[in-house]
């Protein structure tokens, strides 16, 4: 990965993930329920890493997609974890906006209707630190 | 004073690449004791040794050092060339400048100075090693073949063919290990009982063979040629010599009909009796009493299986018993099994009865079998429609949950059981999910190829991410089309989960016992994984079969019979030439103290009254004295030596010293 | 003392031992010297008092195979270092006549040196038995100071008062340990790596390697030493930076690891005051803490820890570093 | 001091294998082309229990900076129990080492079998980056402490 920015280097430290680990097994984007909805699946996301392509990665649907439900990674035989993929780039995302992150008073007024339960959920299980 | 010569191999460039050949032989030269100074591309060649003897005439040599690969790997080459010239092999030393230096080095200068180190350190060690002359021990002309599989049916045959005793070791009840269970075999197909069988029934009557079923392996001392084994023969309760193989006592023994036992042979899928054989051909065809489980045992009421038993042969007062064996050489087939499945939960298979194993399908399928060999669901008993395979459950894994390696025969026996249950049912759909098909072997990747050919097996790339029990009995299965690039999910009636393969909860402990090394996936390690793959590292102890690593039928039998011929290799000696390098006690120096008997672990060392004369000395004194038949030169006890009169020849204290200092100079 | 002496001469008159390993009027009243008597003659010197530290049991090697039984007399610590040298077979216990004798410390003379007392020309109230305070008669008149200021180190914390092996025992002992055995060793264990280091460098650069503490160790009684031996290159040579020299006291500790019954002489005989009792008892103290208590010479079966094992034995790692977190 | 280019302390390594596992597992490191610092030098001995504690001192008098010993699995010995008498006779080394005031650290035991190339590899890696931490090796040089 000698892309100039190391975008990807970032994504993998940020991750803790090691895409190299990767068997290209499929068993994340079988575990994903939401699966449909996403424009990059799962185990692309891996591919994406490895091959440099993260502004596709940025600018996808699926990265915002993702509940966070964490069955790629509980299920990863590798240890590669997509799930930690995507929140890296997620995250790669807010931290290149270089605003402040949201303060809790902010969020009430975020939440729409169509917004999953488990998204909430899992949004403060990730980010409780 | 040494006359000392010294060669640096090239190998071709795997030591040249990174370390300056012709600047080692340079610096070596003026190093105390070299008379002589050489490179070669290949000193391990002909040419190569041709090069060493001619040095050793030319230059009347009386030591040489070989800087090349470790000595594991040539040390006994280079040495068996120093004899051929004349020279005592001992006094060859090897400095490993490749596995050691150039192969973990890139700075071509760094990796020279470590060269040249590791050289000095060889040169002055062969300063002051002496000419050692090797002795003899006895081989005992037995062997032992610890597990009943096919691995240890076909070594014992292979062995006992040869003309050898053999002694097999199964601690189950029967012969005849996971072969049995199975019910066909790849890739041509064959029942697997048929051709298993008539092997079985061959080890029964062979005349040098004498099998120790229901029998565990308690002990082992000793070493190659004279190995001393302790096994424990389980109670039975059953008289051996009396019993006819009847069977009146497991059809009439009450617990039978309970179904309350689960039968081990049959996967839990079945039931058994209390007393039983584990299945139709055992051999020996001698049941067992489960103590566990028998009535009699428990509450001392029933004894239905003694009063019905034509020959008198049940025994309950029967004890274990510890039996004391002799043998030249040990051969470890104990073989495998699959792994505990509880944590992979997405698979439902402790949840769902109709989620199983491949192994649990081989009974299935299997006419004696619990289900008569027809493919039923075990919740209700009703033929499936829909089976799915999910391939590498637990290989192949980096996380806990499973194993590393690839079990190597998931991918074939799949296909076997596509091809059946196909063949059988031609109305059930059979999909199975892989992530690679693995199929290296002869005519193995037509046999694959055949199941989607010939039979239409859905074969789809992708792993199973999850299996879902619904309420009216069926799974959903959601798993990935990665070619298609779809999630599936599709509705089966029963789930064949390819479980990886583990060795044999036994083989560490038994691999203790033998000091046999052993890998952190519990396979037992091989001498060489090239070049020495039916041995262990250990002398005397030899492998076969899955406990070595993942392997099928063909290859077991394979490796089986190459460790049958290492056996009878050793065995058809007389006389094994023993390690010179032994220790030594120096009567002006010993206390007679006795500590170094309590450390060593071969009991070489006794203590005699000797007269001691020199210097200042005439006295009688308690000595330690070294049996060097018996000493394996570890070399406790001449760390445990409070005045340091133990001395371990070929690896003296000075010697080590000298090295020490050699590499800190 | 006199009625141990009388069962000398009777022993050595009737026959039953053909010789005794006591102790003898020394030049000085505060430095008696070890001796062998073979006749009742010889015995008229004989002397046993608080100044009678030094260990027999050693000497016992060189008689094991005399004609004839050799009486020791052998204080409750003494007997310690006999049965490890039964242990090692070095010395005969059919021809020792053990006698065990009462002892209520030994003394140090100078601990009434630093107390200022020269000139000692004779002393009172050190005999076997009684309480009261010792007298040094000096030529500048009387002094006296309590038997238990004088008491060696070692005797501080005492072993105890049983003989673990004797034939006879004569005259009452007593426990005179008053402090906690690794109470040193702990205290140097709770300073930092650079204290410690500067305590033994001030210590060990006192030593001028005159091997008292090597030639009195009963447990270091070997034929040819380690340090007489040629195949580690540990020999004793002239050349003072020789390893051997560089490396003397640690090597002299672990050769006796697991041996020393910690006896104490060492540190006694140590003309420039060398604590080197601090060595061994850190052994002895690691053995204890990482193997379950044993204490050399208790028992002479029992298998010495260095040559025992079990599979749950601490690595190696978990030795150091206990002090930290 | 030995120093490379830039000017970083080099230390010296002095490691003891037994042939059996250790050494194994330091051929298969280098058959599977893990590498690990040159300043390491192997030793091969028979088993661990070859270890006289002489050895160890005798490299750090002279001028090793470490001193590292392999040896098979407690179990796992060839020769059924020479480590298990390694292991205590390290283990009172070490800490009579540590008491004397020399820096936790610079001895090492490590278990390693023929099979585990990658952890002598990465063994050898901790064990150079803990001498180099740790500096020269000065106190052990002499214990008479005299200079």
């Amino acid at each position: 990965m000698s892309h100039a920015d190391n975008r990807a280097e970032r994504i993998c430290e940020i991750s803790g993930s090691n895409p190299y680990m990767c068997m290209k097994c499929g068993k994340c984007s079988a575990s994903c329920p939401s699966y449909n909805e996403m424009d990059i699946k799962p185990h692309q996301f891996v591919s994406y890493v490895l091959n440099d392509d993260i502004e596709s990665l940025v600018k996808s649907k699926a990265a915002f997609k993702c509940l966070g439900c964490f069955a790629c990674i509980e299920r990863c035989p590798r240890n590669v974890q997509p799930g930690k993929l995507v929140d890296a780039a997620r995250q790669i995302v807010e931290r290149e906006k270089g605003g402040d992150y949201i303060q809790p008073e902010e969020i009430p007024a975020l939440l729409g209707e169509d917004v999953p339960q488990q998204l909430l959920v899992s949004a403060f299980r990730r980010y409780r630190r | 004073m040494q006359r000392i010569g010294v060669f640096v191999c090239h190998c071709g460039s795997n030591i040249a690449a990174t370390v300056d050949v012709k600047k080692v032989v340079e610096l070596v030269r003026y190093e105390q004791g070299v008379v002589y100074a050489d490179d070669y591309m290949y000193m391990c060649s002909e040419a190569g040794q041709q090069k060493v003897m001619e040095a050793i005439k030319e230059h009347n040599l009386t030591g040489l050092v070989i800087c090349s690969c470790s000595p594991r790997m040539h040390e006994a080459t280079f040495r068996a060339c120093a004899a051929k010239a004349g020279l005592n092999p001992f006094m060859v030393e090897i400095a490993n400048i490749r596995e050691h230096c150039s192969w973990i080095h890139k700075d071509m200068e760094e990796a020279t100075k470590k060269a040249v180190i590791l050289a000095r350190a060889a040169i002055a060690k062969v300063n002051l090693n002496t000419p050692l002359q090797e002795g003899e021990s006895p081989v005992v002309k037995r062997a032992l073949v610890i597990g009943g599989g096919i691995a240890g049916i076909q070594t014992a045959l292979d062995i006992a063919n040869a003309g050898y005793p053999v002694d097999i070791v199964e601690k189950e009840p029967s012969i005849g290990g996971r072969m049995s269970q199975l019910d066909k075999t790849f890739p041509t197909l064959d029942c697997s009982s048929c051709i298993l069988t008539p092997k079985m029934v061959e080890v029964a009557q062979h005349p040098n063979i004498k099998i120790y079923s229901y029998s565990e392996v308690e002990k082992v001392g000793g070493f190659v040629g004279n190995f001393e084994v302790d096994i424990r023969k389980k109670a039975r309760s059953v008289n051996e010599d009396k019993c006819t193989g009847c069977g009146v006592c497991q059809t009439k023994c009450p617990l039978g009909k309970t179904g309350k036992i689960p039968s081990e042979f049959n996967r839990g899928l079945g039931t058994r009796s209390a007393i039983y054989t584990p299945f139709a051909q055992a051999v020996p065809n001698v049941p067992v009493i489960d103590r566990e489980n028998c009535t009699y045992f428990k509450t001392g009421k029933c004894g239905v299986c003694a009063k019905l038993c034509p020959s008198g042969c049940i025994d309950y007062e029967q004890q274990d018993q510890i039996v004391t064996e002799k043998y030249g050489a040990i051969v470890v087939a104990t073989g495998f099994d699959i792994i505990n499945l509880d944590k992979y939960d997405e698979y439902a298979y402790n949840t769902c009865p109709d989620v199983i194993t491949s192994l649990e399908l081989e009974r299935l399928m299997n006419a004696a079998g619990p289900t008569g060999g027809h493919l039923l669901r075990m919740s209700d008993g009703k033929a499936p429609k829909d089976i799915v395979f999910i391939q590498c459950v637990g290989s192949r894994c980096a996380d806990d949950r499973g194993k590393p390696y690839c079990s190597k025969v998931c991918c074939m026996y799949t296909a076997k059981h596509a091809m059946l249950i196909k063949d059988h049912w031609p109305e059930m759909n059979v999909t199975v999910f892989y992530i690679d098909v693995r199929t290296p072997g002869k005519n193995f990747d037509e046999f694959y190829r055949r199941a989607v050919e010939q039979y239409h097996v859905n074969y789809i790339k992708g792993q199973v991410g999850k299996v879902m029990p619904q309420a009216d009995g069926s799974l959903i299965v959601q798993g990935s089309d990665l070619l298609d690039g779809k999630q599936i999910k599709m509705k089966a009636d029963m789930v064949v989960l390819a479980a990886a393969v583990e060795p044999n909860k036994d083989a560490r402990k038994i691999a203790s016992m033998l000091t046999a090394s052993i890998d952190n996936n519990d396979f037992l390690t091989e001498a060489h994984a090239k070049l020495r793959p039916v041995e262990s590292p250990t002398a005397g102890i030899f492998l076969s079969g899955m406990s070595q690593g993942p392997k099928d039928i063909p290859e077991t039998v394979s490796q089986a019979g190459a460790a049958a011929v290492k056996v009878i290799g050793l065995l058809a000696k007389d006389k094994l030439k023993t390690n010179p390098c032994t220790a030594k006690c120096d009567m002006f120096q010993c206390n007679g103290c006795s500590t170094c008997a309590n450390v060593c672990p071969y009991g070489a060392i006794s203590y005699e009254d000797t007269l001691v004369r020199g210097p200042g000395v005439n006295e009688t004194r308690r000595i330690a004295k070294v049996n060097t038949a018996l000493c394996q030169g570890c070399g406790a006890c001449t760390s445990a030596c409070p005045s340091g009169a133990m001395d371990l020849q070929g690896f003296s204290n000075l010697q080590i010293i000298s090295e020490v200092d050699a590499i800190c100079r | 003392m006199q009625e141990l002496k009388n069962r000398l001469i009777q022993l050595i008159s009737d026959g039953t031992v053909a010789r005794v390993i006591g102790w003898k009027k020394g030049d000085m009243p505060y430095n008696p010297e070890p001796a062998c008597f073979s006749t009742v003659e010889e015995l008229e010197d004989f002397v046993y008092d608080g100044f009678c530290g030094a260990n027999l049991s050693k000497m016992m090697i060189e008689v094991a195979n005399l004609e004839g039984k050799t009486a020791v007399c052998l204080k409750p610590c003494d007997t310690y270092s006999f049965n490890q040298l039964i242990r090692e077979h070095r010395v005969n216990r059919e021809n020792a006549y053990i006698i065990g004798v009462g002892c209520r410390g030994k003394l140090d003379i100078e601990k009434a040196r630093k107390a200022g007392i020269k000139g000692i020309e004779a002393i009172e109230g050190v005999g076997i038995e009684g309480e009261g305070d010792v007298t040094f008669k000096t030529i500048y008149g009387d002094k006296a100071m309590a038997y238990s200021e004088l008491l060696l180190d070692r005797c501080h914390v005492c072993k105890g008062k049983d003989h673990m092996v004797y034939d006879e025992v004569i005259g009452e002992s007593k426990d005179t340990a008053d402090s906690d055995r690794f109470d040193d060793v702990k205290k140097i264990e709770a300073m930092s790596s650079a204290e410690k280091f500067a305590y033994f460098q001030n210590e060990l650069s006192k030593c001028i390697r005159c091997n008292a503490c090597r030639n009195v160790c009963p447990a270091c009684s070997c034929r040819k030493c380690v340090f007489d031996n040629t195949k580690f290159d540990s020999q004793q040579r002239a050349n003072v930076d020789s390893f051997e020299e560089k490396m003397f006291h640690i090597i002299r500790a672990f050769h006796v690891a697991g041996r020393c019954t910690d006896c104490g002489e060492c540190s006694r005989v140590c003309p420039q005051g060398i604590p080197l009792h601090l060595f061994n008892r850190k052994f002895i103290k690691d053995i204890d803490d990482f193997y379950g208590e044993f204490q050399a010479g208790k028992d002479p079966e029992a298998q010495s820890p260095l040559t025992d094992f079990t599979f749950e034995d601490l690595e190696p790692k978990q030795a150091v570093g206990r002090g930290e977190n | 001091m030995p120093m490379n280019e830039n000017n970083e302390f080099k230390p010296l390594i002095v490691a003891f294998c037994c042939n059996w596992c250790s050494y194994a597992g330091a051929d298969l490191a280098g058959s599977s082309r893990l590498t690990y610092p040159e300043n390491v030098k192997i030793i091969r001995v028979p088993c661990s229990g070859r270890v006289n504690p002489m050895f160890i001192l005798r490299a750090f008098e002279r001028g090793a900076d470490g001193v590292i010993i392999c040896g098979c699995h407690p179990g796992d010995c060839h020769y059924s129990t020479g480590n298990y008498y390694a292991r205590r006779r390290m283990a009172l080394l070490f800490s009579m080492l540590e008491y004397m005031g020399i820096e936790n650290g610079r001895t090492r035991v490590e278990w390693c079998s023929a099979a585990e190339g990658a952890k002598f590899s990465k063994t050898m890696n901790e064990f150079c980056e803990k001498i180099a931490s740790l500096g020269e090796n000065v106190r052990l040089g002499d214990l008479r402490c005299k200079n």
